[in-house]
């Protein structure tokens, strides 16, 4: 033993292991005690599970937000539970965007998704910019005039390529181009409870 | 497509207050009984179990640049076979409120 | 205005409460002022014999020809001499409520696409109502 | 004795409990009419000591079956003699039900005697039941819906199909009046 090593939380237990084989107490004790991590009981949250309705490809009905009444396209679920959904934007003017499966009613419409490759977007692919510009978003239903967002290249270049593909999917079906485009909204005799969507 | 002096798109149902929740004699303030427009069994409102109801009111003074103040509360269970269900609010609706209208939202949906 | 609708031996009637609303039955006996007795025929509408009281049923204007208490085997012979499944079929009742069936069962994108054929009808309504006004 | 729901029909039979003197007491049997064999078996007791000198306690119930009706799926005529207590007297009384049981048949009576007399069950005992040719009907109202030939219409009434759609909230105050008259 030379000199003497500082030594870091696994110390004390390297320590108390070499006594017993030499027969002496470790020699190193320590003067302060050292802060160890308590033991979290914290539980990982894990992302809902999206429920059977929505399925890549699923015609969904948006509830709330911005967006509200808008029937866009679910692309993918994402890591966090939230949907990927795309109007199309060229359709209804709804972009690329994730929203929570609480708000959107599922429709038995699907289309087939399967040629349109969103697999490069993710959450992360969502991640909110440090921009010189330092206003927050607003919060997802607060309903305020649109600020003129700026919206980078890269976003833009996706949005073209996944609308591209997925276009050609919309227009093989007569109608659904101006599905996409009209509004849902309940009418005077409508019963939401009542409804098949 | 849209009538004139009607919102383009409404997400929501109309539902009128009908008082708190009560006995014989007592009544519980902190839960509100709501009947929702077109729900007439306690069936039909399985569906509305949880939805958000906003309580919407004008108010004299604007605050974050609107005058109308919202009380947020959730449908939690139906009210006797017809359709009534009682809700509860962040705050307590005021008693003013018996007989006025709220509206129940869509979401959460399960749909 | 006389009465064309009877509660008698033989009269079909559809059953618009319980269970079994929605289907055709046939009454084979008269239990009192209030009930009586329906046999399907089981094999064609699925109504197995019961008594049922008339405020479930409303009378059709179709009747087959029946004994009182008629078993199964003759009623169902009965329905098929009468035609009366083809008739009821025909009748604007059926339809009725065949298309309201269809209508509740409409996805949103039916009703989007109902309600763009109801545009186009009325478009042409509208021109041919311009051309014979002119 | 109450009446929940649709009355059973069950046979009882009791005897007094056998001693050293009387190895072998004289069984009886009797029909009674009773929601549930429990009630049967009180009311077994109850006809009883009214008959002969036994009671429960010195007695026991050797048999409680539950009978059936043979064939339910016809109408038939029932006519059924009673006996019960009103408010001033007992009284003895004739009545006639059409139903397919004849458990149908009392418990429509037990209705009709507490619609028409305000009598409790348990101021009932019913005598005597039987099943009745048309011929042989007392009754008016039994007898027009037994004829060979009945048929009459049904007006002025609300659909219950209507009544089940109506949508309360929509029609609480409707300009429309509901449909009564159907021919």
């Amino acid at each position: 033993m030379v000199g003497v090593r500082v030594l870091g939380i696994t110390g004390p237990k390297k320590a108390a292991k070499a006594a017993p084989a030499t027969g002496k107490s470790a020699r190193y004790y320590p003067a302060d005690d050292i802060p160890r991590p308590k033991h979290s009981r914290a539980k990982k949250h894990n992302a809902p599970k999206v429920r059977a309705s929505i399925t890549p490809g699923t015609v969904c009905i948006l509830l709330s937000g911005r967006f509200r009444g808008k029937r866009v396209v679910c692309l993918k679920s994402l890591e966090s539970g939230l949907l990927l959904v795309s109007g199309p934007y060229k359709v209804n003017g709804v972009p690329l965007r994730r929203v929570n499966q609480r708000y959107v009613i599922a429709t038995s419409t699907k289309l087939d998704v399967s040629k349109v490759d969103v697999s490069k977007i993710n959450d992360a692919y969502f991640a909110r910019v440090e921009s010189a510009n330092k206003e927050g978003e607003e919060e997802f239903f607060a309903n305020d005039a649109p600020k003129p967002a700026i919206v980078s290249d890269q976003r833009k270049a996706d949005q073209k390529t996944v609308d591209a593909a997925l276009m050609k999917v919309v227009e093989s079906t007569p109608l659904l181009k101006n599905y996409l485009g009209s509004n849902f909204s309940l009418k005077k005799h409508d019963r939401p409870h009542k409804m098949v969507f | 497509m849209t009538k004139q002096n009607t919102q383009p798109v409404r997400l929501y149902l109309p539902g009128a207050i009908l008082g708190y929740k009560r006995g014989l004699r007592n009544q519980y303030n902190h839960t509100s009984l709501i009947k929702i427009k077109g729900c007439d069994s306690k069936e039909d409102a399985q569906f509305y179990l949880g939805k958000r109801i906003a309580y919407i009111t004008k108010a004299s003074s604007g605050k974050n640049g609107s005058k109308f103040r919202v009380n947020w509360g959730k449908v939690c269970r139906s009210h006797g076979s017809n359709g009534v269900v009682k809700c509860k609010f962040s705050r307590d609706l005021p008693p003013q409120s018996i007989g006025g209208r709220v509206r129940v939202m869509l979401y959460p949906s399960h749909i | 205005m006389g009465f064309s609708r009877y509660v008698e031996v033989g009269r079909i009637v559809l059953i618009s409460y319980g269970p079994n609303a929605g289907s055709l039955a046939t009454v084979i006996d008269i239990v009192d002022q209030n009930k009586c007795l329906i046999d399907g025929p089981e094999e064609i509408t699925g109504v197995s014999r019961q008594v049922i009281p008339y405020r479930r049923i409303a009378l059709t204007d179709l009747t087959v020809k029946i004994q009182r208490n008629a078993r199964a085997k003759q009623l169902k012979s009965a329905w098929k001499e009468g035609d009366v499944q083809a008739k009821w079929e025909g009748s604007s009742w059926a339809k009725k409520l065949e298309a309201k069936k269809k209508r509740s069962g409409l996805s949103d994108f039916d009703r989007f696409k109902v309600m763009v054929a109801k545009q186009q009808k009325s478009r042409i309504i509208a021109k041919k109502m311009k051309e014979l006004k002119a | 004795m109450t009446v929940a729901g649709e009355m059973r029909q069950y046979q009882v039979v009791g005897r007094k409990a056998a001693t050293d003197e009387n190895p072998n007491p004289e069984a009886y049997r009797m029909i009674i009419f009773a929601p549930n064999p429990t009630t049967a078996k009180s009311k077994f007791w109850y006809f009883m000591r009214q008959f002969r000198k036994m009671k429960k306690t010195t007695g026991e119930i050797l048999d409680c079956v539950e009978l059936t009706e043979k064939n339910s799926r016809t109408v038939k005529n029932y006519g059924i003699w009673l006996r019960y207590d009103s408010r001033s007297g007992t009284h003895n009384m004739y009545r006639e039900y059409r139903d397919l049981k004849l458990t149908g048949a009392i418990s429509q009576l037990y209705d009709e005697m507490a619609g028409r007399h305000r009598t409790r069950p348990r101021s009932i005992q019913i005598i005597r039941t039987a099943t009745v040719a048309p011929k042989d009907l007392k009754r008016p109202n039994g007898m027009q819906f037994a004829q060979a030939k009945v048929k009459f219409p049904l007006p002025h009434r609300v659909d219950s199909a209507k009544r089940g759609q109506k949508a309360l909230s929509d029609r609480t105050f409707s300009t429309v009046r509901p449909t009564t008259m159907f021919n």
